[in-house]
């Protein structure tokens, strides 16, 4: 009993970075990534320049006249529309996540809590959002209500959430049947602290998880959307780049590969983060 | 029509000559299969109500027409063998093959005929062609006269396959909606030289040979399939790699450089002198705003580089076009002001008309539409040009057709851009947008532009009842004139339709109609 | 209990969840703004304030939206959902042209990577941490992080157009004749698009059977198999994975919807002619019944999805028998 | 006397963990005769699974034979071929495992996976191998065994499973027979019968059995030679009776020690007549049921408890005793009203709980707390073992804030733990620890009563005797009532004042410890405390 006094207290969070840390994909992922937010945040700033300003030839070939990534139909920089969108698709990734993940966690917390008809009821809307065919419910909202950023965020939250609630629903469930919240019940915890102090903290890992990959689907979600022409032409974000110059992929293909390799990477580095995440939160790979 | 890609054709064909491997136009083959494209599903095939190149290309081989055109433009005899005005120039009397049958073996007859245009001019969107035919008379099984209220010189063009199909009063008579009509798009009966086969939406349209077609020994094809294929770039891959022997409608430039450049392949823009594709910059002249100035508009005209739109955007493909009429049409009167880029008179005329720049350099903000995603480029690069003169334009999206038609019908809008056809004749696709009659809320390629000039008015009265072809050219002319001055639509190109075809194809359609016309001709060698 | 009673409850609540979908959809589309009759008019080339109102009664918008709900829910259980605007044909036949083609599509896509992630997965999880395993998992992902249509294109100009072995564009090329060789012809379209759409789903799948695989394997019963002296074989294939599957199962039973989404992009890329690109064209052309149509047969399809995915896990697991 | 049948010489088992090999067995030798039993005991981590493991060749991946040898048959176990110890596995030597619910597969009929083993090791074809296992089914006595061999895992009780377990090990008639713990997830009544059935089968064929326990009073029952392991090591080994009646080292003393004696001690029934008091907790007819999903989703009810009476009184102990699903655990935690009761009165403390509700129920909590059976699960893993003990002051009870720590301090010295360790998180506790922080948590709110769910079940015999003596210290000092729910006897025994026994809902025998315990009235109380395992079997008496 003793020697364990002077231990240092390792919260669970320092233990699954520990662990997160032993995973080279992960952390490789983390690096990429840190790095893509970095260009998102800083670029507009270093590279400045407005994006839409045709700054040279049309289909400049990557690497041909200082532009690292050629120029597109219009005779825009690439690198600069790439540094522009990667702001735009992380900020409707985030966005759209956070919403996914609000709407999932509440329907799914009290799904998950109060069970009987509250649970029958909530999850029948969750069973019914996710017969909607996704992609082709979030087209018929965006054709119809505009195609801005904000229509197009909530459009892929109001179609993702389902996944977050289920995930919510059955960590509630099972958790809930754990005696240290029967515990603090017993120790006069209030149903709204039950839930969101006792038990949400615990349910977090699997959800901290279906977030991150969420977001690398919400930009996949919109890098769709855009290819389909739903997209706002005034933003450039990685989808819209490529539906406009889909038409070009025969002769100019580096026009569609860039920002598609950018996508790709992006969410390649967020599914890694995503795993590394998995592992390192679920204590049953932790004991192994 | 002397463009790069043409000239770099016609160097390998010269060649080609010299080495002696073309001896002589080949002899027609009989037989094969010609697979050919539709960018888009028609909505049914029966051009009689529906416009449209998509309904026009299977509709041109199923339904025969009382004429047909050569790249010259000269009306040519199909299902009526000879035509005559009258004197006064109000009734034109066709006269047509004997023998000539549907594709049930019911006989073609002028009343028929009657039927037909009876048909399109109640149904048909383009109200100008048989708006002034009053009556059909059937004197006898082969003989219709058209009753005209007054003079009508578009009359022949709208004789083609494209604009009037004769129509089997027996199947369409039967009292139904002839737009919804259940034979408009499954178990087509037609007079053309091909038969119905399939028509399975999305996939592709099925036609075969019409064994008793009225023209002895034509057709030469078996059949032709039109695959239906919205990717461009995937009718491009089809063409390299021998799956499509040939794709009309063509615009994506790149494309088409890139076919142009494979040893199989021809790449022409030959045929489309009657469609008459032209892009346009349209204002609402009507609004309250700056553009209802028409030196804003000329300043907005002056700093848009049309080369950047014709070299950069267009790869040389298209041409341009200073007016409303295309460039491919006798009527078209180059000779006015194009606009080329000038921002110092630009700025001028902005700053003449009251609109100085302000303290962060902008005078005024515009919005921009367009309506079609092929026109996107235009509207960003016009975002980027005007900035430069202190314009500052927000591009509206694109959503769907509807939306934007609705929008810009109801005048809802500052500029757009849009890509209208001629169709052959000015009065048939180039009044209805200058018309101060034809300012309709509700109906898209009307005169939008809310723009009205007595003059104008007058000379599309005259020209469009003058027969005599000079002094109807003369008439244009000034019609064009006054038209680039008051700018209430900047044109800048023709669209850079193009017909792509494998080596193999003989007789492609490079008539005025394109794949409008009929395929009796096309064949397959080897 | 009773296999048929559980399919007959199924059903029933599969209704109930259509209905369901039919309320919102409907309800929405006439929330937003914009109004079919304009587009109608449009499309005549204008109308006069008389021929609006006409139309309007012609397709009973003049009534309250309610009524106009309750028409429309009581037509679809007609089996009439209405006729296109676009199209002037009925709802249901276009749809039922198309339904084919995506279920064709969509079938084969999940039955492709299940087939395939579940043999990654199985083999990733015989060395949970060796190099390959991770090298599979890697390359699992691939197809997941990539932009479906954007593998699409980069497929079609790999083996259509530079090693050109597969057809471009369509489901069967018409030249053939006869039941067999069409079907052939329909096998070689389908290769491209199958193998983009399954992609997406094969990092899904061979992940979730990793995870399951490993924490069957850890489990007492195979434990116990490995005591009675089967071979690691056995073991693994006979014990192991059927019980690994059922999460996979479900797993991919969830993912209809989202497989219906990615074959929306992969017909618009291989012009392959489903429902996809008729949701495309009508929603392109404010074209509502069509619209509501679409989504109301993707609801359908993911629902009968979702009930074969029931019906294989009762077949793979006599535990869920047991279970409503 | 011939060579044995199976030996192991100095064998070391390493596993592999972030910090390198460790050893899990070490310097291990043992030896078994045909046909005899040897049971090898110890408690949780002491190697004796790892051993049998290491024998049938399924160490984990991460573990390895170090050193040493296991000789079968004259061969060494530990240098042979995959194929030839799979010849081996499940024909010569089968094994039961402690787990029959999870060890059985659940999407395999029983009759197929007994017939598997047939067909595997003997060549059987598939209706021979069939009629072979229901035949086995019917040794194992299962009844209608020809019927209940199409069924699936989940269709059988925990104690057929079992049944199953021995039937397919024992399909080949192996020469050895490795039992690990096989009853102990059983309710004591079913572990008997297993028992039975094991002693006769063996006996019949003539396996030699290992018995793997942790129960001295099993091994008093079973087996004929015991060694004894403490942390990878064997500490004692003999015959049984010699080991029992002298054992050498402390922890064979404690083991033999925890063996409950099911005869009464006097007692100064005086003590227990002088309460005239109103019982602290008084339950009236309480009833529980739970709602149970059927077909067309019409919901049935399950009573779980059936309208049961029982009084506390103040700073007394009564237990309630009963296999799984008899309702104990159901009725206290109604009590406490974290189950909600559907019928029924609770005084506690002349407050009615039953019919409290909002804030008047939460600051009720105070009065009743609960420590729970899973060390693991009832302490939050994302809060300090402080916090964890704070919390219920946070939420109820009068303490300033200022206070609160002060008081939890004082709380951990109370239970032995040191203050210090307020700032660690749970999973950084031993088992017994963590039981200690729970018992500090009960503490923390002064409440009147403390019901202790299955309080040490989970803890292995010598930390489960700590927090017993300190559960009873506290009552002597805090003049504490428990409400004492367990399954095991020689626990209830050692705590409680009064009993009450349950069976399926109902409470069967309700009286004093000694009346319950020296002369039970129903058949039910009888065969439950017959069913004990003891070591009275083998204690040599001293000639009177």
């Amino acid at each position: 009993m003793s020697e364990q006094t002077h231990l240092k207290a390792r919260s669970p969070f320092a233990e699954a970075f520990e662990m997160f840390r032993r995973n080279h994909a992960a952390v490789a992922g983390l690096v990429i990534l840190l790095a893509i937010v970095a260009v998102a945040i800083l670029g507009p700033v270093l590279y400045s320049g407005n994006p839409f300003d045709m700054v040279w030839a049309p289909f400049t070939p990557p690497g041909t006249e200082g532009y690292l990534f050629g120029t597109d139909y219009l005779g825009r920089d690439l690198l600069s529309l790439l540094i522009h969108g990667a702001r735009v698709s992380l900020t409707v990734g985030l966005a759209a996540a956070f919403v996914t993940v609000t709407i999932g966690i509440t329907i799914g917390a009290l799904a998950g809590f109060y069970r009987g008809w509250v649970e029958e009821v909530l999850m029948r809307l969750t069973e019914f959002f996710q017969v909607l065919p996704t992609l082709l419910f979030s087209m018929v909202i965006v054709a119809l209500f505009g195609a801005s950023l904000l229509m197009i965020t909530i459009a892929i939250g109001l179609v993702s959430w389902p996944a977050v609630a289920r995930i919510t629903r059955a960590e509630f469930l099972r958790i809930r049947e754990l005696e240290y919240v029967t515990a603090a019940r017993a120790g006069g915890v209030r149903n709204g602290g039950l839930m969101f102090r006792v038990i949400l903290p615990n349910a977090l890992p699997p959800i901290i998880v279906q977030a991150a990959l969420m977001v690398g689907s919400a930009i996949l979600f919109e890098a769709g959307l855009s290819f389909l022409g739903l997209t706002d032409p005034n933003v450039a974000s990685w989808g819209q780049i490529i539906g406009s110059n889909r038409q070009y992929i025969l002769d100019a293909s580096y026009t569609v590969t860039v920002p598609g390799i950018a996508i790709f990477i992006t969410v390649l580095a967020i599914s890694l983060v995503g795993d590394g995440l998995n592992d390192a939160l679920n204590p049953k790979l932790r004991e192994r | 029509m002397k463009i790069a890609v043409l000239r770099h054709l016609a160097i390998v064909a010269g060649v080609a000559a010299l080495l002696g491997t073309t001896a002589k136009a080949e002899d027609p083959v009989r037989g094969g299969t010609l697979i050919t494209t539709l960018p888009q599903t028609p909505r049914h095939l029966n051009p009689a109500v529906q416009s449209g190149i998509v309904t026009g290309a299977p509709g041109a081989q199923l339904f025969a027409a009382p004429l047909r055109y050569d790249e010259d433009w000269t009306p040519q005899p199909y299902l009526a063998e000879s035509w005559a005005w009258s004197d006064d120039g109000l009734s034109m009397t066709l006269n047509l093959v004997q023998g000539a049958t549907f594709h049930d073996g019911d006989p073609i007859t002028s009343e028929d005929v009657a039927f037909s245009v009876e048909t399109i001019k109640a149904n048909h969107p383009f109200k100008t062609m048989f708006g002034v035919v009053e009556t059909v008379e059937t004197p006898d099984d082969h003989t219709a006269i058209l009753k005209l209220s007054q003079p009508h010189p578009a009359l022949l063009l709208a004789m083609s396959s494209q604009l009037m199909p004769i129509i089997p009063k027996h199947i369409y008579g039967d009292g139904q909606d002839p737009k919804s009509h259940p034979r408009n798009g499954q178990d087509v009966v037609g007079s053309g030289p091909f038969k119905f086969v399939e028509f399975t939406a999305d996939q592709q349209v099925i036609l075969e040979r019409n064994d008793d077609f009225f023209i002895e020994g034509r057709p030469y094809l078996d059949r032709i399939v039109y695959r239906i294929i919205k990717d461009a770039s995937a009718r491009a891959i089809g063409m390299e790699n021998g799956e499509l022997h040939m794709t009309t409608f063509e615009n994506t430039v790149r494309n088409i450089k890139r076919m142009s450049e494979n040893d199989d392949l021809v790449a022409t823009d030959e045929g489309y002198a009657a469609i008459g594709p032209i892009n346009w910059l349209a204002f609402n002249t009507g609004s309250d705003g700056p553009l209802a100035d028409k030196r804003v508009r000329q300043a907005i005209a002056y700093a848009i580089d049309k080369n950047f739109i014709l070299n950069a955007i267009m790869l040389g493909l298209s041409q341009e076009s200073k007016t409303g009429i295309h460039p491919g049409s006798p009527l078209y009167y180059p000779d006015v002001n194009g606009y080329d880029l000038d921002i110092d008179k630009a700025n001028a005329l902005l700053d003449e008309a009251g609109y100085e720049k302000g303290a962060d350099g902008i005078r005024f903000s515009l919005t921009i539409d367009h309506g079609n995603p092929t026109t996107k480029p235009q509207a960003e690069f016009t975002k980027a040009s005007l900035a430069k003169v202190g314009i500052d334009v927000t591009v509206n999206s694109f959503v769907d057709f509807p939306t934007w038609a609705n929008k810009i019908s109801n005048h809802d809008f500052d500029m757009t851009w849009d890509t209208v056809f001629n169709w052959g004749d000015p009065v048939i696709g180039v009044h209805r947008t200058y018309d101060s009659q034809n300012i309709k809320e509700g109906v898209i390629w009307s005169n939008t532009q809310q723009y009205a000039n007595n003059r104008i008015d007058e000379l599309m009265a005259q020209a469009g009842q003058e027969i005599d072809p000079d002094k109807r050219a003369a008439l244009y002319k000034e019609f064009q004139e006054i038209l680039a001055e008051d700018l209430p639509v900047y044109w800048t190109n023709t669209l850079p339709y193009h017909t792509i075809y494998n080596k193999k194809v003989g007789n492609p359609p490079l008539g005025i109609w394109s794949s409008s016309s009929p395929y009796d001709l096309v064949f397959l060698k080897e | 209990m009773g296999f048929l009673v559980v399919l007959a409850q199924r059903t029933l609540y599969g209704l109930l969840l259509l209905l369901a979908v039919l309320v919102l959809n409907f309800t929405m589309i006439n929330l937003a703004p914009g109004d079919v009759v304009d587009t109608i008019a449009a499309d005549m080339g204008g109308a006069s304030a008389e021929l609006v109102a006409q139309i309007r009664a012609e397709y009973g918008l003049d009534q309250p939206v309610i009524v106009q709900l309750g028409n429309y829910v009581w037509r679809v259980f007609q089996f009439d959902l209405g006729q296109s605007y676009f199209y002037n044909r009925p709802v249901t036949e276009m749809i039922f042209e198309r339904l084919p083609a995506t279920l064709l599509l969509v079938f084969s896509a999940q039955i492709f990577a299940l087939v395939v992630g579940i043999l990654l997965g199985v083999f990733a999880a015989q060395r949970p941490n060796g190099i390959l395993s991770h090298i599979v998992t890697l390359f699992a992902l691939f197809g997941y992080a990539a932009p479906v249509f954007w593998t699409g294109i980069l497929l079609l100009i790999a083996f259509s157009l530079k090693i050109p072995l597969f057809p471009v564009a369509g489901m069967r090329d018409v030249t053939v004749e006869g039941f067999l060789p069409q079907a052939l012809s329909v096998a070689h379209h389908l290769v491209l698009p199958m193998l983009t759409l399954g992609s997406i789903f094969i990092a899904l799948y061979s992940r979730l059977c990793r995870a399951s695989m490993l924490e069957v394997l850890g489990s007492d019963y195979v434990r116990t198999a490995k005591a009675k002296g089967l071979s690691p074989r056995d073991v693994t294939m006979k014990h192991a994975l059927k019980n690994a599957l059922p999460p996979v199962v479900t797993l991919a039973g969830l993912q209809f919807s989202a497989v219906i989404s990615g074959a929306v992009l992969v017909e618009t890329v291989f012009s392959w002619p489903g429902l996809g690109q008729l949701a495309l064209t009508s929603i392109l052309a404010r074209d509502t019944p069509t619209i509501l149509g679409i989504l109301f047969f993707s609801a359908l399809v993911v629902i009968v999805g979702n009930l074969l995915t029931d019906l294989v896990l009762r077949l793979i697991d006599p535990r869920v028998r047991g279970k409503a | 006397m011939s060579a044995p049948l199976l030996s192991v010489e100095n064998l070391r088992i390493e596993l592999a963990t972030r910090g390198g090999m460790v050893p899990v067995v070490d310097d291990l030798s043992l030896w078994l005769n045909p046909g005899e039993t040897l049971s090898i005991v110890g408690e949780s981590g002491s190697g004796k699974s790892m051993t049998a493991l290491a024998v049938m060749g399924l160490l984990p991946r991460i573990g390895r034979v170090a050193a040493g040898r296991i000789m079968f048959e004259g061969q060494d176990m530990t240098q042979m071929e995959d194929a030839a110890l799979r010849r081996i596995r499940g024909n010569q030597i089968g094994m039961i495992f402690q787990e029959p619910m999870t060890s059985l597969n659940p999407v395999y009929t029983v009759g197929e996976q007994i017939a598997e083993v047939l067909r595997h090791h003997q060549n059987q074809g598939a209706a021979q191998a069939w009629a072979n296992a229901v035949d086995l089914l019917d040794a194992v006595r299962i009844p209608n065994a020809k019927g209940r061999a199409g069924t699936y895992p989940h269709e059988m009780s925990g104690g057929q499973r079992q049944r199953v377990m021995i039937a397919m090990a024992l399909a080949c008639r192996p020469k050895i027979l490795i039992a690990d713990e096989p009853t102990t997830a059983l309710d004591v009544t079913v572990q008997a019968e297993i028992f039975d059935l094991m002693r006769e089968l063996a006996k019949e064929t003539k396996t030699a059995t290992i018995l793997i326990t942790h129960d001295m009073g099993v091994v008093a029952e079973m087996a004929d030679r015991v060694v004894v392991m403490l942390k990878g090591e064997k500490v004692e080994d003999g015959t049984v009776t010699d080991l029992i009646n002298r054992p050498q080292h402390d922890y064979t003393k404690s083991l033999i020690a925890s063996v409950p004696h099911l005869t009464p001690e006097t007692r100064d029934e005086s003590e227990v007549a002088a309460q005239v008091d109103q019982p602290l907790l008084s339950v009236r007819d309480l009833t529980v049921q739970f709602p149970v999903k059927k077909r067309w989703g019409k919901r049935e009810m399950f009573t779980a408890v059936n309208g049961i009476s029982f009084d506390v009184e103040r700073g007394k102990t009564l237990a309630i005793v009963g296999e799984s699903g008899s309702g104990k655990t159901t009725a206290a935690l109604a009590v406490a009203r974290l189950v909600a009761a559907q019928a029924g009165h609770v005084t506690l403390d002349r407050t009615d709980m039953l019919t409290l509700e909002g804030e008047a129920l939460r600051q009720a909590r105070a009065n009743v707390q609960v420590i729970f059976q899973d060390p693991y699960s009832s302490l939050n893993p994302r809060l300090r073992a402080g916090a964890i003990v704070r919390e219920p002051m946070d939420n109820l009870g009068n303490l300033p804030a200022a206070q609160r720590d002060a008081r939890v301090a004082e709380l951990f010295e109370q239970v032995g733990l040191e203050p210090a360790q307020m700032h660690l998180f749970p999973h950084q506790f031993s088992g017994g620890q963590r039981q200690r922080i729970s018992i500090a948590r009960a503490l923390s709110t002064n409440p009147s009563l403390i019901i202790c769910d299955e309080a040490v079940s989970a803890l292995d015999v010598i930390i489960q005797a700590q927090i017993l003596d300190l559960l009873k210290d506290l009552q002597r000092d805090l003049d504490l009532t428990y409400l004492f729910i367990s399954h095991d006897l020689g626990v209830v025994q050692q705590m409680c004042d009064d009993v009450a026994v349950m069976y399926m809902g109902d409470i069967v025998e309700y009286g004093t410890r000694n009346a319950v315990f020296a002369s039970p009235q129903q058949d039910y109380t009888r065969n439950l405390l017959a069913a004990v395992p003891s070591v009275e079997s083998v204690i040599e008496h001293p000639a009177p």
